[in-house]
């Protein structure tokens, strides 16, 4: 599997993985039979600034990594500009995923998502552009050329 | 380069040197094509039937009952495709299981889209068929059983003479894929009833590219490779004769080794597991404890994600694998470990170990200790062990 | 052991000791399974695909259109079989010629025997496929013409180019059984039209066993091999990784040499067939005396059988051959040299002489003096010679 140094950076130490007490959100995609669930804690202040971040992840190593990545991204950003972290940022900035990994980073940013949803709820606040996350994110994924 | 530990021995082995020795003048200077009329390349026709000889005798099989091929995957297919062609006026119906390998089953679901019908056969939670199951699938239009001898993942050794005397009692073909099982358990294709068995060199510490199909001489049999005369016309190419030399050289030197090695790789075997499910909590081994390859170990440690587990082992210098090498470019849990019942979460947290007779005990204690830090570590990062932890508080 | 003169290239090359270094380190060393997820093994799918580049350059083709095989038998069965299946709506006649190669000829009429219409067309008194025979030959329901770029006996190359040209403008795919011309002379697949080529690497100084299908992007293609996920899932099987840097290793040697290669053997054959046909009496040569492979001469010498031919030239270290290696089993004349028009009696009585780039003058020398001798001794003891003397005396 040919993972970037900046995945395998991330993933033998990953950034932020833990949890949050009474955290302002907190969001959980993916599905464990697909074998990736990923779980993101926000603490945000008053100001609507992203002041800490945590993770838990099964996955991967591309769904470690972009998890970790997507934590540092988020990072002192207002709710805002947290949802301008798309997956493809997340890809970027780890200088990208092997083809069949590109999904495992769609979950990072569905991750952000739920845990900005959940935010968004507790406070009654609506977010400009933000959707109820889908719970399974592997419906429409694909693999190369389909017949045997 | 550091530590280097190799336990990805069912995936593929080592060259044994001694094997690549006897390859090498067969490149350069005995380079010639068998099947040429002058001497310099007919004397390649004997050094194959060498290998053939080394390779019947060491299943009980007669020599022309050996036919060379490019490997495992390859031998499937011919057995599979070629018996449901040569025996298309008997019948439509073939009888396998849900554990085999790919190049098994993958085939079998072709050949249903041809119009075959194709049983599955369950396993229980050790993987074992029972050969009651493989009786009862029995219609009057089955031509074919075709039973693994032994599982690429979890190691479980299937009862083969059973199901070779069924098959034989209701005169069916009977075969068996054992490129896991040959040159690492003994095999009598006499006494076990086999009428078909596929054979990889690369697995018994020969080269890659090259196996063989056992074909009990009487078994209508059709070419899979049409072409020239090579392989008494059932296997057309050009011989490998550098491979050929390579696997009967493999077979030679394992078949005089396998007693002691089975019994060397078992204990260590049984260390390791020993070790593992007694230092690792909520780990399973996957697999029959007692019929299972000497060489092979497979566990499923909760709350974990194979491919992370298998990356930080890598960083340790231990190669591993999860499920068998040629599906790691899916993303799906293994179908062997749904197979035995296991759960899609915990099918995906899976390791297979498998030594070798170079494999040591430190090399073991090295994993196991390693196996122990990386599994804590990775449980931290899961949320699934996070919510199972606040569950048991509850409690 | 005397004079040693290897004049058999077409059957089969000497590996080329560079090519069996390069190979090496994949046994005992780098011997992973490039399919594994651990960095010691994933590092042989780099490798992998670095050949697979060479390969593509040579052909002009793109990397991801070159999938390995066991060998030109392989390539061929894959290119036929899968195509009858993929586009069995389309239709089901496929266009070939009557001097094929064994492993597209008995892939052929295995085809027949499951209902798929074959065309066969007649080649010229030359070897020579007539494109417009091909075009008259083209149904609506044609799938597939395949057509050998060069001739493995008589060494005539057909017109490809028109060929593919007629295949294209009718939308039909255009395979082409490239074993004996490809790092022979040069072969664009863009500038020509092919589809699919075939090709074996024995035949060009790599080793046995290992070969590749060139599949062009967009082509419908069906796995031959079922199984596990290698080769983008369309050929099943743990790669042969050493074969696969072999074959690399000797395509980028013969490329870089090809144009000098070709220029220095034909010189050399030419120097050949002139000596033999002006020294000979009663002699033809086979095949066309312009298109065809820098490496090949073929002759028929009349009132001589074949095998007794090459069995006095073997007494004198010379390794020929009279058809195809693979075929010398059967004791059927030649049906390439049939369907140019050769009597039974004349097809018997043929040599073919494939140099190589080590071929020196002396050696043709030695072998034309040889010839001369060997053919005169056989000529006296043959019934027919004396028939034909004692007639030639009534005139
Ligand atoms: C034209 C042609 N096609 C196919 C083949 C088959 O190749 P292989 O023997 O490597 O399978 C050969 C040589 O034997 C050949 O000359
Ligand atoms: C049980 C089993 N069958 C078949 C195969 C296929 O063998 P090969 O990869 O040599 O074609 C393998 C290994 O990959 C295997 O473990
Ligand atoms: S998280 Fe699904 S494979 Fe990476
Ligand atoms: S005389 Fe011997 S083959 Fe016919």
């Amino acid at each position: 599997m040919a993972y970037s140094e900046k995945v395998m950076d991330h993933f033998e130490h990953p950034r932020n993985v833990g949890e949050i007490e009474n955290p302002s959100g907190v969001g959980t995609v993916g599905n464990a039979k697909c074998g990736d669930i990923m779980r993101i804690y926000l603490d945000i202040d008053d100001n609507q600034v992203i002041q800490d971040v945590k993770f838990k992840t099964f996955g991967c190593g591309a769904a470690v990594a972009t998890s970790s990545m997507a934590t540092e991204l988020v990072k002192g950003k207002t709710v805002e500009e947290a949802l301008g972290v798309t997956n493809k940022a997340v890809m970027e900035a780890l200088d990208g995923l092997p083809p069949v990994k590109v999904h495992c980073s769609l979950l990072a940013e569905e991750a952000i998502h739920a845990a900005l949803w959940d935010y968004a709820e507790k406070h009654n606040l609506k977010i400009e552009g933000l959707e109820k996350p889908k719970s399974d994110i592997h419906e429409d994924e694909e693999e190369e050329e389909e017949e045997y | 380069m550091g530590k280097f530990i190799y336990l990805d021995n069912a995936a593929t082995t080592k060259t044994d040197p001694k094997v690549v020795e006897a390859m090498l003048p067969y490149f350069t200077e005995n380079y010639g094509n068998p099947s040429s009329v002058y001497s310099f390349a007919a004397a390649n026709k004997e050094v194959e039937s060498e290998q053939r000889e080394i390779i019947a005798k060491s299943l009980g099989a007669k020599t022309n009952e050996i036919y060379f091929t490019a490997g495992g995957s390859e031998s499937d297919n011919w057995a599979l495709k070629a018996t449901v062609e040569a025996y298309a006026d008997k019948g439509n119906h073939i009888i396998t299981t849900k554990i085999e390998h790919h190049a098994i089953l993958h085939t079998a679901q072709y050949l249903e889209s041809k119009g075959i019908q194709v049983t599955y056969l369950d396993v229980d939670e050790n993987g074992l068929v029972d050969p009651e199951a493989v009786r009862a699938a029995i219609r009057p239009e089955t031509i074919l059983i075709s039973v693994m001898f032994a599982n690429n993942e979890i190691g479980t050794i299937e009862p083969i003479k059973e199901i070779g005397a069924i098959a034989k009692e209701n005169g069916i073909l009977f075969h068996t894929d054992a490129v896991q099982a040959y040159m690492h358990v003994p095999i009598d294709v006499e006494e076990l009833h086999i009428d078909m068995l596929s054979a990889s060199a690369h697995k018994f510490n020969g080269p890659k590219g090259i196996g063989f199909l056992y074909i009990r001489k009487g078994v209508k049999i059709r070419s899979f490779i049409h072409g020239g005369a090579q392989e008494r016309k059932r296997r057309a190419g050009t011989e490998n004769v550098p491979g050929i030399v390579g696997m009967g050289t493999a077979a030679k030197l394992a078949y005089a080794t396998l007693d002691e090695r089975a019994k060397y790789e078992s204990e260590l075997r049984d260390y390791l597991i020993d070790r593992v499910l007694k230092e690792i909590p909520y780990t399973r081994l996957n697999g029959d404890r007692v019929k299972r390859l000497p060489n092979n170990a497979n566990f499923s440690f909760r709350f974990i994600e194979g491919e992370s587990l298998l990356i930080m082992l890598d960083m340790k210098g231990i190669c591993t694998s999860s499920g068998s090498a040629c599906t790691s470019g899916s993303l799906d849990p293994s179908h062997v470990l749904l197979a035995i019942g296991l759960p899609h979460e915990i099918a995906h947290g899976s390791l297979r170990v498998s030594l070798s007779e170079e494999t040591t005990k430190e090399d073991i204690d090295y994993l196991v200790d390693e196996l122990k830090k990386i599994v804590a570590r990775i449980r931290e990062m899961s949320p699934l062990y996070e919510d199972f932890l606040k569950k048991e508080k509850v409690k």
